[in-house]
């Protein structure tokens, strides 16, 4: 699954991004260049505009550490589940690299243990569990810790009976752990299930990309299904099939306009708007979830 | 059966000498008088001896099968497919198709059926044997209305407490414009979640190729058997090598490193039986290889029809809860801190 | 919904059946004429070959008694519910013609008190709940006492745990009889739900045509779904769509293959095989019946 | 809002002396000088009197209306819809799209949404106001995706025990190919069964067109409301004229002897209540028609949420198992024999 998005990758990064999605912020970073509209941005404004670039639109791929300064309020994130690191359960070699020596540049580089980060936070004074899923780490692969991490997140907000969101941003499984990682797809949406079971509600917001094996899982399992504007979203990327049927696609394809406009998700939210579109959903959530609980806890008995 | 794989390539000549000597032979005894006394029974020692080291060399093969031999064997066009099984161990069937929303997707059959005098519902991928029909079928590569429309049996299976039996054999999901238009990835997701909570037991059993996503759609389950020369993988070796290794030609590495075997994935713990195949391979025998698997299947049903319902689903999200967690026997505890 | 059908039959029968289904058999009912291939047929021949043109396969039209002999076992049909006879709640009149007199001549006409028979029957030795709808009376369109006895059959059904067939043949719901026609639907499909907890299964066998409120509710909820070869099977018929979009439909628009095609329905049984087809059905589910109703009632409590 | 439909005739020349004598009284106003001493206040009068008048006739109009001419009203292109009432009830609302299957049906739309406090998924027809719109909504006839929809927000709606409200307002049911193909009738067939099992409570209100099937898919349910002036049948005025008068210029006649008004099934047991309208139809204050209808919304939902859900599922059952049995009030037993 992991093949799909790197193509995917390198077909929305044509003019300009580092291929694993960073971008290469001017000397100092005083200024950044839009990947998609060329245009030069200050790099404050920049920052304050979420990442966006003020010409187009375009969303800049956030870090799992942004994604958390952007959504919770100030100071409200604990996380938990952090000491756990992938090992290498396949003793896996590729091209004289060791998968144990990858793991390690990548934690180096990002500063994270793993391509996922959750915990528990609050959002407009509402609490809530958060997992953020980080492209830089492997392209955001999920392995069996990812996957474990995630299923945590999961169990935490089912026993705790807080809402859950996931911010998924990922090429899929993680190639270098076999067949463990393809059954954290099935591990977590088992653990979704249960979520569902006990009345809590899942929102997932799919950013840029979302294919593979997490598309195919726990990130199109939401009860509310959020993206970002432009995001590609999909099974495959569009690279790949094109590959695989020797035709151009159309230019949307696996685009959140299309996944929309396909019925696979709810509603495409600007990254300005988050913020306050989670709040209204946990409120409105928020008003039935005591009932639920009550209700549920008596059912299962 | 021709032995028609790469590594056959000694059985093949084997073959031949005995085709060479079963002429021979045959053209001796209907010249009995050419002969001098003994030469003709020589000739069939010959020839029995030469079956017999056809049958050795096949068994000292099959018994050190490279991972990317067992590759070249799931793959075999004449490996048997769903509608073999069914036909072989079903005594009655009858097809359920459709998704009731779309389509009828060929790639994925399945229906009703008696196995050993129990009702069950019995579905998997279909790659199809002629062109005629791989087409059709897709080659195997379901679309989301197959997906579906699995869902829609086993949900059946559950309304009347059938247990499910899947049959995986699929290199990947369709990839294709109109897969990503009708939502693949929610379909395959919806299985997933669906198959973890179906209140009737499901067994899986991987026949050929366990591709990916598109393989994992419809097994999740309570036990995942896999054939002896099946394969299981989160990306096809060659998909795998070309990243990975940035060239496809590398695809008998990853098959080795990825460990996709039966055997690798039993010793790891994530399956629950391997399912011998006749002595070449299932290709080589379909009746025996039916029959073999009926017998598999019904003692694995045996037990887990036994189970009550809520247990077996306890046990079910347990199976999958515990791959990869830190005391995974997988994962050693020394790397996971 | 009646006009859809109305209107598609026209188109079906443009080739010189009786616009009610009916045939008209030539003197002395010696021989018939297809209206699809206008092949001449031997009378006796024809009876012999389960109504079916031998040229052409078409599937002429059954009438409930004989859609009852063509598939129970000899004398094991016992109706129930016979004594329903619809009454005229809205005192319908439209052109002069009260719906009263309409009844009344129907009844004459077909022998029948309604448009459905239902009853408890054989197959092949199986005890099953039969429902068969009769075309020829009002166009088998659904009014109360139709919605009220295949209702009575379903819960005859639920309550013997048996399994339940019904042969649907209908344009749809009855217009003289107001909104009560259309909430049959909801009903139907209501008790169908009741069925269904019990773990009854319920065959549903599409005949020529089956349109309208009928297609829209418990004939499209069978969980096996069967069809007659060349039967109309939609919504809305052809005519009424054509006219509704100004355009021409493929040939096969509704028909029992489009539906197959589809996904829509199990599959299409040739008249000469759906004893056969439906014994193989009854022995399987037979199976797993009586762990069902055990276990289900054990569920229920 | 001028008065504009056929029977409101006398009422819209009334409006109109109404504004001329509104015109009158202002220029006046601006030139008192030129009046005789009495004459302005005389003036002022006049128009109160006509504007008086008008609330008269108005009310005796709408007080006596004609099955044919609530059609009229029903169908009225400045009725308010689905959005409107969202917009104008509900303190939070949020959108959810699609079916995960297809695509995302205009002609339904949903969400989550707070009314009066409490958490509801409230979704229903919308035929669209301007062209635009009213393409994009297939003017509310609603295609199989839009069915599947509304099915997957009533589960979301049982999931989190929140009510479910649905707003019925439709001609009917696609008419197209599309809608065929991808299969209206199972997508409304599957709601039926759906809705009638769904473990929360459903209340339904036809705010204008209750139009066949199309209708009925969404709006079954614990109780179903009809709005002073909204019609509810099983086939259009029109088609049963066409069908059982052979010209659907009859379709007036069909109006008056289906018994499709508010009135005729509340007589006949078949809906629940009757919400006013505000005079003259609920196009004339769509801020106060939402606001009854809030009220009315309201109070129904604390008699249903306080029921036990079984108690609630049995009775949304005989609700309808009632309906034509020969004990019902429609169908004399004189003429069930
Ligand atoms: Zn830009
Ligand atoms: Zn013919």
């Amino acid at each position: 699954m992991k093949d799909e998005t790197e193509s995917a990758l390198s077909n929305v990064n044509s003019n300009g991004a580092h291929p694993d999605g960073r971008v290469k912020a001017l000397p100092q970073n005083l200024a950044v260049k839009c990947p998609n509209c060329r245009e030069v941005l200050v790099g404050k404004d920049w920052e304050k505009n979420f990442h966006i670039c003020s010409k187009c639109g375009y969303h800049f791929r956030l870090s799992a550490p942004e994604r958390i300064e952007l959504l919770l309020d100030e100071g409200t994130f604990e996380e938990f589940a952090a000491d756990l690191t992938s090992g290498d359960p396949l003793s896996f070699v590729s091209r004289s690299q060791p998968y144990r020596t990858k793991l390690e540049t990548e934690r180096a580089n990002t500063g994270l243990t793993e391509a996922v980060v959750v915990g528990r936070g609050q959002i407009e004074g509402m609490p809530l569990v958060i997992v953020v899923m980080d492209f830089r780490f492997i392209g955001g692969s999920m392995g069996t810790i990812v996957g474990e991490k995630i299923t945590r997140a999961i169990e935490t907000a089912a026993d705790e009976r807080l809402p859950l969101l996931i911010c998924s941003a990922s090429g899929g499984a993680r190639m270098q752990e076999g067949l463990l990682s393809l059954m954290q797809m099935a591990k977590t949406s088992a653990a979704l299930g249960h979520l569902a079971d006990v009345g809590c509600p899942y929102i997932s917001l799919l950013t840029d990309p979302t294919t593979g094996g997490v598309s195919a899982s726990f990130a199109f399992l939401g009860d509310v299904i959020l993206a970002e504007p432009g995001a590609l979203i999909g099974f495959a990327g569009p690279r790949v099939i094109e590959q695989a049927i020797h035709q151009k696609l159309p230019k949307d394809t696996n685009t959140a306009d299309f996944v929309r406009a396909h019925g696979m998700i709810d509603d495409i939210v600007h990254r300005r708007d988050l913020r306050a579109v989670l709040g209204q959903l946990l409120r409105i959530y928020g008003q039935c979830m005591e009932v639920v609980t009550v209700e549920s806890s008596a059912a299962n008995e | 059966m021709a032995y028609d794989l790469d590594f056959e390539r000694p059985l093949a000549v084997l073959e031949r000498q005995i085709s060479e000597q079963e002429k021979k032979v045959e053209g001796a005894q209907r010249r009995p008088d050419r002969h001098k006394p003994g030469e003709l029974d020589a000739m069939a020692a010959e020839l029995a001896n030469l079956r017999e080291k056809l049958i050795q060399e096949t068994r000292s093969t099959y018994a050190k099968l490279s991972p990317w031999e067992r590759v070249q064997v799931a793959r075999h066009k004449q490996r048997p497919y769903t509608r073999d099984y069914i036909k072989l161990m079903c005594e009655e069937f009858f097809e359920l198709r459709g998704d009731r929303h779309y389509g009828d997707d060929r790639a994925i059959q399945g229906g009703v059926a008696c196995l050993n005098g129990r009702a069950v519902v019995i579905l998997g991928h279909q790659k199809g044997r002629d062109t005629r029909e791989r087409m059709e079928c897709n080659f195997g590569m379901a679309h989301p209305e197959g997906y579906r429309k699995a869902m829609r049996l086993m949900r059946h299976a559950e309304r009347f407490h059938m247990p499910v039996i899947t049959l995986i054999d699929i290199a990947g999901a369709a990839i294709d414009l109109e897969a990503e238009e009708r939502g693949i990835s929610v379909a395959i997701a919806e299985n997933l979640i669906g198959m973890a909570q179906l209140r009737t037991p499901i067994l899986c059993v991987v026949t050929g190729e366990g591709g990916s996503g598109g393989a994992l759609g419809i097994s999740v389950g309570d036990r995942i058997l896999m054939l002896e020369h099946s394969i299981y993988t989160v990306a096809s070796p060659e998909a795998a090598a070309s990243i990975l290794w940035r060239d496809s030609a590398f695809a008998p590495n990853a098959a080795e490193t990825m460990k996709i075997t039966a055997q690798d994935l039993l010793e790891r713990g994530l399956i629950e039986e391997i399912v011998p195949e006749p002595l070449g391979g299932a290709h080589r025998d379909l009746a025996e290889m039916a029959a073999i698997l009926k017998d598999t299947i019904t003692h694995n049903l045996n037990e887990l029809c036994a189970l009550p319902v809520n247990e077996l689903l306890q046990a079910r999200y347990q199976r999958y809860r515990a791959i990869g967690e830190s005391s995974h026997a997988l994962a050693p505890a020394a790397s996971v801190s």
